[in-house]
């Protein structure tokens, strides 16, 4: 990495940018160079979006100068960032979802005839050949409604690919990711940056860092703070300089001996979903739901909360059935669930934390039918200092959070609700590791109260440290049951890609 | 005693924007100008039952002397015209009647009685006194035209239009383009029909159009009640051959001066009270308090360019 | 409204990763393809009208009804640009209002008026109404549904307020303009080809341009167009003048076709239109539908109209069964389309 | 954190309203000197009573982020089946029980087809809007019905002893108390707020999303229903037509009082406020014989008023909040 070109692709200095009150971005700095991939880290709302998207000309920044190739430049609109060579995956997927993966990566840029009319069969051969040259099975036709989340990422990597952009920007593309999607992305980051491409690569997990990236500049409270080379750093010195602190016990996994059994799955079946799940919680326990991104986890514990529908099945919680198809009776008999996406499932970005907090436990803040405002708002304060929530005030919309401190709003609702079964679907997924830390700390103190804890995580090193045993998910169906002491990367590998666990039998 | 000076008598149409109501509003107008007083109309632009009341109510907060209205709903005002009468102000209803307990007199076109007989005769002359016709009213709740098919339905029990019959009545909601899809309709739905008797000027003009750009024309029959203005291209393209109305103007106009002399207290609104209405010279009050402006005007081909409105 | 339709977790659309297969049932085909299903159902009404009154196959028939859909038509093409673009255009009822009583007044100013000019003139008309109602939703940043009601009852009030009790009528119109309603080029109405002429434009440019697949981008997900480098605004701007010249457009041809014209021409016929379109799939989120399918929509509701009248059902009947077939053609649209993607879902689990 | 609310000067448009409202009032005593008379206060208010009605269930509909516009359909329908009971021979308290019902049953059949198939309810209540319409036709034909028992017309047209408040105006103030307090303080208001903001986030914490709809629908029918029969009373008058095309008038009263057409904001404050805004206006104007026709634009300048106010408003703030930022800015470098 000495043999660095003087001249770095794009650099951008001194940039800052508030929306409203809030100071997101103040002197950002970063220099991006031609055949790099360079991370850029921080704690939630450090501003690395808000950076990104000053790039894509997405948001004008109020002071700063942007150099790209040694000349200066403004961007007005995304389109001009385009026409300069940047490619942006953003965090949140930006796909149309009635319109066909061809027409997805090329609009606004469709090839056109002499008069001005698409040429869609250039167009769909064109983005046949990139997914072929992908490895995945998709048609370019094909509608992007109902795609798994993994081939929408797909498909947003193609659309940056087809731009032969010489800068491209990913934004947490790994966020929803599992293993093998990950290692395919890496191949093609890889590929690029041997083809002299500078890559900015944002993610929360660090391992990932180390695999890939050649330079890190590390952001705090909207500024850039520190710059350097991958090499030289290791995983603590940059979790000090993120948080501004050392974190001692990352995985504080609580010894507790396992009590009665909170939750019972029997034989759920979904068709075309999931098939024959069967598995026990005990009290005290955290259950790991291991596998690929599709492999249904997340529609099992939907349906065991009763927002999916099934086709037959039981679901036994404290020893008691539960009625299945309405998360009130869901909630009612002691369950929650913490779902993956909090912007969408989780919370009411528009409304205060107050009203979100308050939302699962209304009936309970009523008094002669009428609901206290006061209650409510002790409420949200009470779960926020228990979870080190920052935020300014209770009142403030939940969509201004940052994505960890919306993580917390999330779980602070739900433990609101004292259930006796958490369901926990991808608990840190976007989330930095300081708050990582914090959410892995309270589900431990929550086991040790004798919570049943079911978390869904397609983190590995989550799994490992936190679970008591692995189930491993492939296509709809349990595959493994893994204790703890037996868990490796490996074996939980395997079982996701569909291979029979030696040493485990079906659950139950 | 005559009529007093600067009384106060306010026009309240069906609908301001109606262009018949519009005509009649003018000849009140003018007649009020001709007497000194103060004239104005006010109104709602749409036809609902209710619509016409906060207008009677503010009236009433205006202390206006008279109101002359073309009712909506032969009902809903009633109250609202009574509590009008009860602070004396007077009530003279034309084109279209309330109930009698809401107002003193009834301006009426046309006894709708001969009105609707009229209709028949004049259809049966048109048809040569057989065949089967469709009427193409205006709304079905609107009172005048429900009124005159009844009385048209009356007159069809004569043994001399036994071989006319009346096959439909069809809705045209006073809506151009509705009335024009229900007349295509009906021609479809009934090949041997040979007229459409729309007593409505709205409709009288669609039916008209329609059948004039089809083969039909000059075969079939479209008659009803029409303003010469509206219908004379399709009299002198030979579409319609002849139709019938007042003068709206004229009724306004006697409108006018009913109410005046009511409020200025020439008259009583009694049965037999006779008054001065100006160019239309003395009008007595009939039965149940019912003025007639006159008998409607058939026009035609030979007479249509006599009439300007 | 916008954003948070049960859709988003409705079961059914999840898996569809698998390439299809080759060879589909044919209920599968025909319930994929809505507009095809539309025109199943619209060919049935034709023929049992039919066979119940043959009178109503004559081509004289089928020209009434042509003529009569054309106008509504028009606007529906123009509701299906807005509506794809997840906004709703309610105030077409009153520019088609106010232009078509201008348009008359100017031939009353100027007899000798050419043709073309008058329909210049109305798309003129047209399009300074979409200019307002654009304007108020990009720079204002209203909300279509708000601008509109609200030009809607503005429109509307200067119409009123203009034309009063004034009226139009067929005789104050030259002939060589009502030739356009009356007149016939190879069988077809002036009117209707006019028409179809539009119709086929707008749908083409929808399919083949990258301005109208931006409708549609636009749609389907705001944020996404805005970074994929679409100019929101301006497309959204363009949208609301394209239904309003398209409202002006209609208002000549009413003019033309109707003759007589008044303050209150038009009112009300927002909600058919709207209706028109959903029923022709086009979707009130937005991002779904198209042109064709609008048009079959416009078509679909006019046969019934006029179809009710020749079976001779009684006129307090048609509102009532209007109203039942539009609220049944979105039940069946979307319960075909769910009963479908059900099936697919069985085909993946036993294959 | 939680530092307790700080003195919150930032623009409401419910306090934007007052004034609007303090404003109309001196417009229309400046305007005519009866403005204020018992006499004519009474018949502004009872001028309302009907959309006021319905606007109350539709204020909580679009809080949920949908909409109800066959609500004059429903009513007119109401209206309709009041006459032909009563001309059935039922006594009329019977008459008024059924009619409300046939209005539960018409939202329940709104909610039914929405809910359940999850279909849009503009589209689906456009078609209702024609179908309960077209019903009224088909109840009463072209007949109207005018003779209902004086005992209960006069309820319609009488007012509170000798005071300026209209006898069903009180209808309009209980149900009014009733729907503030269910929208602002109950358990069921919270949900809607939350299902106006984020469905899916609602259904996923517990609020029965599908239910509460349908009993949202299911109010504005009950509602409807009543207006129906109001109205009816207050002009002695059954019919099919009645109160055709008021659903707009009852839409743009909330939106004016400050509802988000997308749900998950606004309060019953300031519908209210909306609807006494309008009133007054429409009376004021009347009044001073400003035409019916102008009052259609009023009534669109004010809609239109209620979005960009607001927006110009709050961008004024953007800017400002701006300008000290981006010094902020420059001077932390
Ligand atoms: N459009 C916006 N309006 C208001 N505040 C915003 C907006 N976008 C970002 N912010 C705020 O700016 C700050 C920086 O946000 P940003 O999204 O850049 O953080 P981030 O570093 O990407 O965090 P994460 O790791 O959670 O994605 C946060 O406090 C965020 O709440
Ligand atoms: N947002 C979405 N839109 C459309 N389909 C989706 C979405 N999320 C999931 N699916 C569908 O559901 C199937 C399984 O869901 P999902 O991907 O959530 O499983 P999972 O095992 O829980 O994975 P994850 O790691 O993402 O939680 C996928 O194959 C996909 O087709
Ligand atoms: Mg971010
Ligand atoms: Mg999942």
């Amino acid at each position: 990495m000495s043999d660095q070109p003087l001249s770095p692709r794009l650099e951008l200095r001194g940039a800052s940018k508030a929306f409203g009150e809030v100071q997101a971005l103040l002197n950002g700095c970063l220099a991006l160079y031609p055949g790099e991939v360079h991370a850029l880290l921080g704690e939630n709302g450090a501003g690395k979006s808000t950076l990104v998207k000053i790039l894509a000309g997405v948001h004008k920044p109020d002071t700063g100068t942007l150099v790209i190739d040694g000349v200066q430049r403004h961007f007005a609109r995304p389109s001009d960032a385009l026409e300069a060579g940047i490619a942006v995956i953003y965090q949140e997927p930006t796909l149309f979802a009635d319109l066909s993966i061809a027409e997805n990566i090329y609009m606004g840029r469709q090839p056109l005839d002499r008069l001005g009319r698409i040429r869609y069969d250039e167009m769909n051969r064109w983005t046949q050949e990139m997914l072929v040259s992908l490895g995945v099975s998709l048609k370019a036709t094909q509608r992007v409604q109902g795609l798994s989340i993994a081939d929408q990422q797909v498909v947003e990597i193609a659309k940056a690919l087809s731009l032969n952009a010489n800068v491209l920007i990913m934004d947490e593309p790994t966020a929803a990711l599992s293993r093998p999607e990950v290692e395919r992305l890496f191949a093609i980051a890889e590929r690029l940056r041997t083809a002299n491409v500078a890559i900015l690569f944002i993610t929360h997990r660090l391992e990932e860092v180390f695999r890939l990236t050649q330079r890190i500049t590390i952001m705090r409270d909207g500024a850039a703070v520190y710059f350097a080379q991958t090499c030289e750093m290791d995983h603590d010195s940059i979790v000090a300089r993120m948080v501004g602190r050392d974190l001692s016990t990352y995985y504080p996994k609580a010894d507790v001996t396992p009590g009665e059994i909170g939750l019972s799955v029997r034989r759920l079946s979904r068709t075309g979903v999931f098939r024959d799940i069967s598995f026990d919680v005990r009290q005290g326990e955290i259950v790991a739901l291991s596998g690929l991104v599709g492999a249904g986890r997340s529609e099992v514990a939907r349906a065991i909360f009763g927002v999916d529908p099934v086709d037959s099945g039981e679901v036994h919680v404290m020893g008691h059935k539960l009625k299945l198809g309405k998360p009130a009776t869901a909630v009612r008999a002691g369950v929650a669930l913490v779902p993956e996406d909090r912007r969408q499932q989780g919370l009411a970005l528009d409304m205060p934390i107050a009203r979100n907090t308050s939302l699962t436990v209304l009936n309970k803040l009523v008094r002669f039918g009428l609901i206290s405002g006061k209650a409510e708002r002790e409420l949200a304060s009470q779960w926020g200092s228990k979870l080190k929530l920052k935020a300014h005030t209770v009142d403030a919309p939940a969509g201004t959070l940052s994505g960890g401190n919306q993580q917390k709003v999330v779980l602070g609702k739900w433990l609101a609700t004292h259930p006796r079964v958490l369901i926990i679907d991808e608990p840190t997924r976007g989330i930095d590791v300081g708050a990582k830390a914090e959410v892995y700390q309270t589900l431990a103190d929550l086991v040790k109260e004798g919570m049943a804890v079911l978390m869904i995580s397609s983190e590995l090193p989550e799994v490992l440290g936190m679970a008591d045993r692995v189930l491993v998910m492939h296509e709809g169906r349990i595959t493994a049951d893994i204790p703890r002491v037996e868990a490796n990367e490996e074996r939980i590998m395997a079982a996701a890609l569909g291979q029979t666990d030696p040493a485990s039998r079906k659950a139950a | 005693a005559g009529i007093k000076k600067d009384l106060k008598i306010a026009f309240l149409p069906k609908q301001i924007n109606n262009p018949y109501e519009v005509i009649a509003d003018n000849g009140g107008l003018e007649a009020i100008k001709e007497m000194g007083g103060v004239g104005k109309v006010v109104g709602p632009s749409d036809a609902g039952a209710s619509s016409q009341v906060s207008y009677i109510n503010t009236l009433i907060t205006q202390k206006q002397n008279a109101i002359v209205i073309a009712a909506n709903d032969a009902n809903a005002v009633v109250p609202y015209l009574k509590k009008a009468q009860a602070q004396g102000i007077k009530v003279v209803t034309f084109d279209s009647d309330t109930a009698p307990e809401g107002r003193t007199l009834f301006i009426n076109q046309a006894d709708s009685e001969s009105i609707g007989r009229g209709q028949i005769q004049l259809l049966s002359k048109l048809i040569g006194g057989e065949g089967e016709f469709a009427v193409l009213s205006a709304t079905p709740n609107a009172t005048n035209q429900n009124t005159w098919i009844k009385w048209m339905e009356e007159e069809l029990k004569k043994p001399e239009y036994a071989k006319i019959k009346l096959v439909k009545v069809a809705y045209g909601n006073d809506d151009d383009q509705k009335s024009f899809v229900e007349t295509q309709g009906l021609l479809q739905a009934y090949p041997n029909l040979k007229a459409i008797v729309a007593p409505t000027t709205v409709g009288i003009s669609a039916a008209a159009r329609y059948i004039s750009t089809s083969p039909k024309k000059g075969t079939f029959v479209v008659t009803g009640l029409g303003t010469p203005n509206q219908m004379r291209a399709f009299v002198k393209n030979g579409t319609v051959k002849a139709f019938q109305l007042w003068d709206p103007g004229a009724l306004g106009y006697l409108a006018a001066y009913a109410a005046a002399n009511l409020a200025s207290g020439t008259i009583t609104g009694k049965e037999g009270d006779t008054f001065e209405a100006g160019k239309l010279g003395k009008r007595t009050v009939g039965k149940s308090g019912e003025v007639i402006l006159g008998p409607p005007t058939t026009f035609d081909a030979s007479n249509i360019d006599n009439f300007n409105f | 409204m916008s954003t948070t339709f049960m859709s988003q977790h409705s079961p059914g659309i999840a898996v569809t990763t698998q390439p299809a297969p080759e060879r589909q049932h044919w209920f599968l085909v025909l319930a994929r393809n809505r507009e095809s299903t539309l025109l199943v159902v619209l060919l049935l009404l034709i023929v049992g009208t039919g066979l119940a009154e043959p009178a109503f196959l004559s081509w004289h028939n089928a020209r009434d009804v042509l003529l009569n859909v054309a106008i509504t038509a028009i606007l529906t093409a123009g509701m299906t640009v807005v509506m794809l673009m997840r906004h709703i255009d309610l105030s077409v009822s009153s520019t088609l209002g106010v232009t078509a009583y201008a348009v008359g007044s100017l031939f009353m100013a100027i007899p000798g008026l050419p043709v073309p000019l008058a329909i210049v003139a109305g798309v003129l008309i047209g399009l300074a109404a979409g200019c307002v109602n654009g304007a108020l939703v990009t720079f204002g940043r209203v909300p279509s549904l708000v601008a509109t009601l609200s030009t809607l009852y503005i429109f509307r009030g200067i119409d009123y307020a203009w034309v009063h009790g004034g009226q139009i009528n067929a005789t104050s119109l030259p002939d060589g303009f009502s030739h356009i309603a009356t007149g016939n080029v190879l069988g077809l109405p002036i009117l209707v080809i006019i028409a179809a002429v539009v119709l086929a434009g707008v749908g083409y440019y929808l399919k083949f341009f990258r301005g109208g697949r931006e409708f549609y981008a636009i749609g389907s997900n705001p944020e996404a167009a805005t970074l994929a480098g679409i100019r929101v605004h301006r497309r959204v701007f363009t949208g609301f003048l394209l239904s309003g010249a398209l409202a002006g457009l209609a208002g000549v041809l009413w003019l033309a076709r109707f003759g007589t014209v008044d303050a209150s021409t038009g009112k009300g016929i927002e909600l058919q239109v709207v209706a028109a379109a959903v029923v022709g799939s086009v979707a009130i989120t937005g991002g779904v539908g198209n042109v064709w399918g609008a048009t079959l929509g416009a078509l679909l509701l006019g046969v019934i109209n006029i179809s009710l009248v020749v079976l001779r059902v009684s006129s307090f009947w048609q509102l009532a069964i209007q109203g039942g077939l539009i609220v049944l053609a979105i039940v069946s649209d979307t319960l075909l389309s769910r009963r479908m993607a059900r099936w697919s879902m069985k085909k993946r689990e036993l294959g | 954190m939680a530092t307790p609310p700080k003195l919150n000067l930032r623009f409401t448009w419910e306090a934007m309203l007052c004034v609007v409202l303090v404003m109309s009032l001196g417009l229309g005593r400046g305007l005519s000197a009866e403005f204020l008379g018992t006499a004519n206060i009474s018949n502004l208010l009872a001028d309302f009573t009907e959309i006021a009605l319905m606007a109350l269930p539709m204020t909580l509909i679009i809080v949920a982020a949908e909409i109800d516009l066959s609500v004059a359909s429903v009513m007119g329908m109401s209206s309709a089946l009041m006459g032909v009971l009563w001309h059935m021979g039922l006594p009329m308290p019977l008459v008024v029980v059924l009619v409300l019902a046939a209005g539960v049953l018409a939202g329940l059949f709104n909610g039914l087809v929405i809910v359940r198939l999850g279909l849009p309810s503009l589209a689906i209540t456009i078609g209702t809007l024609a179908m309960f319409r077209g019903f009224s036709y088909l109840l009463l034909g072209d007949q109207a019905i005018a003779d209902f028992p004086a005992n209960w017309t006069t309820f319609g047209i009488s007012t509170v002893g000798e005071s300026f408040l209209p006898q069903p105006f009180i209808l309009v103030i209980i149900a009014a108390i009733g729907f503030t307090v269910l929208l602002q303080s109950t358990a069921f208001g919270r949900s809607l707020y939350a299902i106006g903001s984020n469905q899916t986030a609602a259904h996923f914490s517990g609020v029965d999303v599908a239910r509460t709809k349908i009993k949202l629908f299911v109010l504005s029918g009950f509602m409807s229903a009543l207006a129906g029969i109001i109205y009816t009373l207050r002009f002695s008058s059954a019919r099919g037509d009645n109160g055709e095309g008021f659903e707009l008038s009852v839409v743009a009263a909330v939106l004016f009082g400050g509802v988000s057409i997308f749900g998950g904001k606004g309060s019953l404050v300031g519908v209210l406020l909306s609807l006494l805004i309008i009133g007054v206006l429409k009376n004021a104007l009347t009044l001073y014989d400003v035409s019916s026709e102008v009052l259609t634009i009023v009534t669109g300048l004010l809609l239109l008023s209620s979005v960009l106010v607001p927006n110009i408003a709050e961008r004024l703030r953007a800017a400002r909040i701006k300008r000290v930022m981006a010094a902020k800015a420059v001077a932390a470098r």
